[in-house]
């Protein structure tokens, strides 16, 4: 599973902060080029995958790669 | 004094243009100077490259277009990299070190104003255009420092005054550290 | 592993398959519910299995079509302000086997396409039609909107807006259209599946989005730019269909609703209306 | 009816110095539509008409506008548009009624880089021929008045609406996104020192009244009665007599089509207003209008502190031409440099026919966006005049 903000795209609007069900992302200090400050999924390890901040994020900037189905299940027998 | 050409250029939304009326309309009204000012900008509100530019003179100001800036206010990299070819030579150039970074240029003088950090420490990243409005007034001496607060006060929306005046001064403190490092 | 930082290469899946890489960023401000309203058309274009040769974005002129016009991969056909419906009935009329996925806004359609809108719904001409409704105009720069609220303050009603707001989907109901629905930007699902049921419905489908425009209806009516604020104001001032039921008409004043309004799957579009005046009447 | 002016000196864009002019000489009625570059004067008049009991009205579009404000006259008040580009195509079928009814409004028309929708937020000049031709039909002759400077646009707006009186007729203020978006200093006088024309009332009772002086087609100062007067006025879009009642009779239409015509051309002296600088020695002239005028002035003095002998030459009431004026300058000078913003060439077309074949005249267009650069210009006279 991984995200990513694709950096060029965001500017920082502020949706997938204040929409992740799970509070993942905060505000990074990290500016882009036009000088809007980045967010980050700080705390990735509480996202649960469900899409929101994707869907939310107006620009297309949020690239969210969710565990394939196959690796899923053997997460779960790790655990 | 004579004709002096200034830029103004950033981002749609950073109050490059208010900054540009407030000059323009202190030295025609305030100072009893001629002034015209002029803007440029392209079709996003926000985020695109905007421009603001005020020509001040003593004389009937003909053509009311900045070619060649004696004075270049820049609050965004891109428009710094687009712009700063055109400064002329010996110009001063006032950069919102906060948000651009320089290149080596013999043919200016660059002055690092930290106008957003001290708009933010102000309370109102806001504000960063008058910041360095102040610092440009401070540095250039084109207009009194007083007769442009006069003008702030009237210009700004209504209860807005006392935070736009403490960042005009704030940004004329700026400019006396600028000078030292530099 | 999340990373932020120079991701060139990295593109989100909607943007690589339907949208043109050099048109992004696309210009709408930061928190605009544009962008949002294109993602869920987007969904149901991917789901409906669309394709840029047999799909043309249509546009009229404001932000709603300023920025969709050329982001799309396929074609994309801009028309004067206020004249989408005109262009695409000339579109479809040409090419009805093509899709015509249509962006107009509450300016462009709500004044001064008024009339053209009216008559496409009458003739229930067979495209998709997407209101942004941002209750002001924006690419201009904040002007009174037909869908303004009564009292709103901007650029032209300094001392508050007294002309009542248009209902433009009771008027695309009345006026004929076959599908009718109203969503708020952030009902992403509902938006897509009506773009679909647009799409395979014959006649004309009418979907209006209430979204927040940070920069000058935030701004100028509510006082805030911040686009969660503008979003949490828009839902409070509209009701789902069935929640409407449970409520007085007291209760429901200054209400808007949300939902589809009318589905008629019976009632037929202009294009089979003339393919089968043709039958009749085509000599060779 | 309070004046509304406010005496003061103002630093303030064109457009909005069009709205106080608009306001000083009387006018109380406005409709328009958002519009770049001309959306200010809009805001303007939203924010001071109600101030002074004004009516102040955002229409569907462009076309209801100037219905709308044809219909406000015809009900008594002074009325303004204003709009750009596109918006001026919508508006000429509106501009029909206004001409043919012989109606006294004012429509502003600032210039934008076209055609279709173009550059809406930068400068061109390539409507001089549509307000003067646009509207279908011909048969008319139409008064456009250009400014240069934003305190000449509070003026000129003020001149519009009297010429709108005393020629009874629509009256265009052709303006562009340079002048509209330039902010200067404008100084607003003492209303005592304004020169406003009024409605013109009839001094006769109904029956001896004739709404359309079409046997006087020179008549100037004309009544205009309006709605509720008691003199049974008649406007329509058709051809009609001196009453107003329609006709396809062949010698109303000529009447009415040479009292549209004559009413203005028969008064040339009172509507030549031009700018010349520098012509006394000079060999050479720049000509431009509106928002080019400024570059061109600033060129024309480089070449005079480098000892060209260049002449300057504006026409700011542009519609009708000045033909005379411009043949002055032509028999003068050996060469005109005609600059104007736009590639086709339509005031060149102008400066030539008026010229007669006395001086060369050559064609400095540009396709508009950024306004001509003094620069340009100097260097495009130093390359033509060797």
């Amino acid at each position: 599973m991984a995200i990513t903000i694709i950096k060029d795209f965001c500017k920082g609007c502020g949706f997938c902060i204040s929409y992740c069900p799970k509070k993942v992302y905060d505000l990074s200090n990290e500016m882009n080029k036009k000088g809007y400050r980045l967010p980050r999924p700080a705390r990735i390890e509480d996202c649960t995958e469900c899409g929101l901040c994707d869907m939310y994020c107006p620009d297309f900037a949020i690239l969210l790669e969710k565990t394939k189905k196959k690796e899923k299940s053997k997460e779960k027998e790790g655990r | 004094m004579a004709r002096q050409e200034v830029r103004f250029a950033g981002f749609g939304g950073q109050g490059l243009l208010l900054a540009g009326i407030l000059l323009g309309k202190t030295a025609a009204i305030y100072a009893g100077k001629q002034a015209a000012q002029t803007q440029s900008y392209g079709t996003e509100a926000r985020g695109g490259a905007s421009q603001c530019n005020v020509v001040v003179d003593d004389k009937e100001i003909t053509y009311v277009g900045v070619v060649n800036p004696d004075v270049f206010v820049v609050m965004s990299q891109e428009a710094y990299e687009k712009l700063i070819g055109e400064v002329k030579e010996g110009g001063l150039v006032f950069y919102d070190c906060d948000l651009v970074k320089i290149k080596e240029n013999s043919k200016v003088k660059q002055i690092p104003i930290p106008s957003t950090n001290t708009a933010k420490e102000l309370g109102k990243q806001m504000v960063a255009n008058v910041v360095i409005l102040g610092a440009m007034v401070e540095g250039t001496k084109m207009l009194d420092g007083e007769l442009l607060k006069t003008c702030l006060k009237e210009s700004v929306p209504p209860g807005t005054e006392q935070l736009n005046l403490k960042a005009f001064e704030a940004g004329r403190a700026l400019y006396g550290k600028a000078i030292q490092g530099v | 592993m999340s990373t932020v930082g120079d991701t060139l290469n990295l593109i989100h899946p909607l943007v690589a398959k339907y949208l043109r890489r050099e048109r992004m960023p696309h210009m709408a401000c930061p928190g605009c519910g544009i962008g949002q309203v294109v993602h869920a058309t987007l969904m149901a274009v991917d789901e409906l299995g669309l394709t840029p040769k047999d799909t043309v974005w249509v546009q009229g002129v404001g932000c709603s079509s300023r920025i969709t016009y050329s982001t799309w991969v396929g074609d994309n056909v801009d028309a004067h302000h206020g004249r989408m419906f005109a262009v695409a009935t000339g579109l479809k009329m040409s090419r009805p086997d093509m899709n015509f996925i249509c962006f107009t806004g509450d300016g462009d359609c709500g004044a001064i396409g008024g009339n053209h809108f009216i008559h496409a719904c009458r003739r229930n001409l067979d495209v998709t039609a997407i209101l942004f409704n941002n209750g002001i105009y924006g690419m201009t720069g904040g002007q009174v909107a037909p869908t303004s609220p009564l009292g709103a303050v901007t650029t032209t009603t300094p001392y508050g807006n007294i002309e009542d707001p248009f209902d433009m989907c009771k008027m695309a109901v009345a006026a004929g259209a076959s599908y009718v629905a109203r969503w708020r930007s952030t009902d992403f699902r509902q938006i897509a599946n009506s773009v679909k049921k647009g799409v395979q419905t014959k006649g004309l489908a009418f979907i209006e989005v209430l979204l927040q425009c940070p920069t000058n209806f935030g701004r100028y009516v509510l006082k805030t730019s911040n686009p969660q604020e503008v979003v949490k104001w828009i839902k409070e001032q509209t009701i789902s269909l069935k929640d409407a039921e449970k409520l007085s008409p007291e209760e429901m004043k200054g209400k808007i609703l949300y939902g589809e309004f009318i589905h008629q799957t019976d009632r037929t579009g202009i294009v089979e209306r003339y393919q089968q005046f043709l039958k009749q009447h085509q000599k060779e | 009816m309070s004046s509304g002016v406010k005496p003061g000196r103002y630093f303030v864009q064109g457009d909005e110095a069009i709205a106080e002019g608009a306001i000083a000489a009387g006018c109380r009625f406005f409709a328009g539509y958002p519009i770049t570059p001309s959306s200010e004067t809009s805001e303007t008049m939203a924010r001071r008409l109600p101030e002074v009991g004004g009516v102040c009205l955002q229409m569907e579009d462009e076309l209801a506008s100037i219905h709308c404000i044809g219909a406000a006259s015809v009900a008594g008040m002074k009325a303004l548009t204003v709009s750009s580009g596109p918006g001026i195509s919508l508006k000429l079928e509106g501009l029909g009624w206004g001409i043919k009814n012989e109606i006294p409004y004012v429509v502003v028309d600032v210039q934008r880089a076209g055609p279709s929708n173009g550059v809406a937020t930068r400068v061109a000049q390539g409507d001089l021929y549509t307000v003067r031709y646009g509207s279908a039909g011909g048969n008319c002759a139409l008064i456009a008045l250009s400014p240069k400077s934003t305190q000449e646009a509070f003026d000129l707006t003020i001149e519009c609406f009297n010429l709108a009186e005393i020629f009874r007729c629509p009256v265009f203020l052709l303006t562009d996104e340079t002048v509209g978006h330039t902010r200067e200093l404008l100084v607003i006088p003492e209303e005592s020192e304004l020169k406003i024309v009024k409605r013109f009332k009839p001094t006769v009772p109904p029956e001896k009244f004739s709404m359309y002086p079409l046997e006087t087609p020179e008549a100037i100062n004309y009544p205009f009665p309006s709605i509720g007067e008691g003199y049974g006025i008649c406007v329509s879009p058709y051809t009609h007599n001196s009453k107003g009642y329609a006709s396809t009779a062949q010698d109303v239409q000529e009447k009415m089509a040479k009292r549209l015509v004559y009413k203005v051309t028969a008064h040339l002296d009172m509507l030549t207003r031009v700018e010349s600088q520098m012509m006394a020695d000079a060999e050479f002239a720049v000509v431009a209008y509106g928002g080019d005028a400024r570059p061109a002035l600033a060129a024309v003095e480089m070449a005079r502190a480098q000892g060209l002998k260049v002449g300057f030459f504006r026409p700011i009431i542009v519609w009708p031409f000045p033909d005379g004026e411009v043949l002055k300058v032509a028999e003068k000078v050996k060469k005109i440099l005609v600059c104007e913003l736009n590639i086709d060439g339509q005031l060149v077309r102008e400066v030539e026919r008026a010229s007669k074949g006395k001086a060369e005249v050559y064609h400095f267009g540009s396709g508009g966006v950024e306004p001509h650069l003094p620069s340009q210009i100097f260097n495009e006279l130093r390359r033509l005049f060797k």
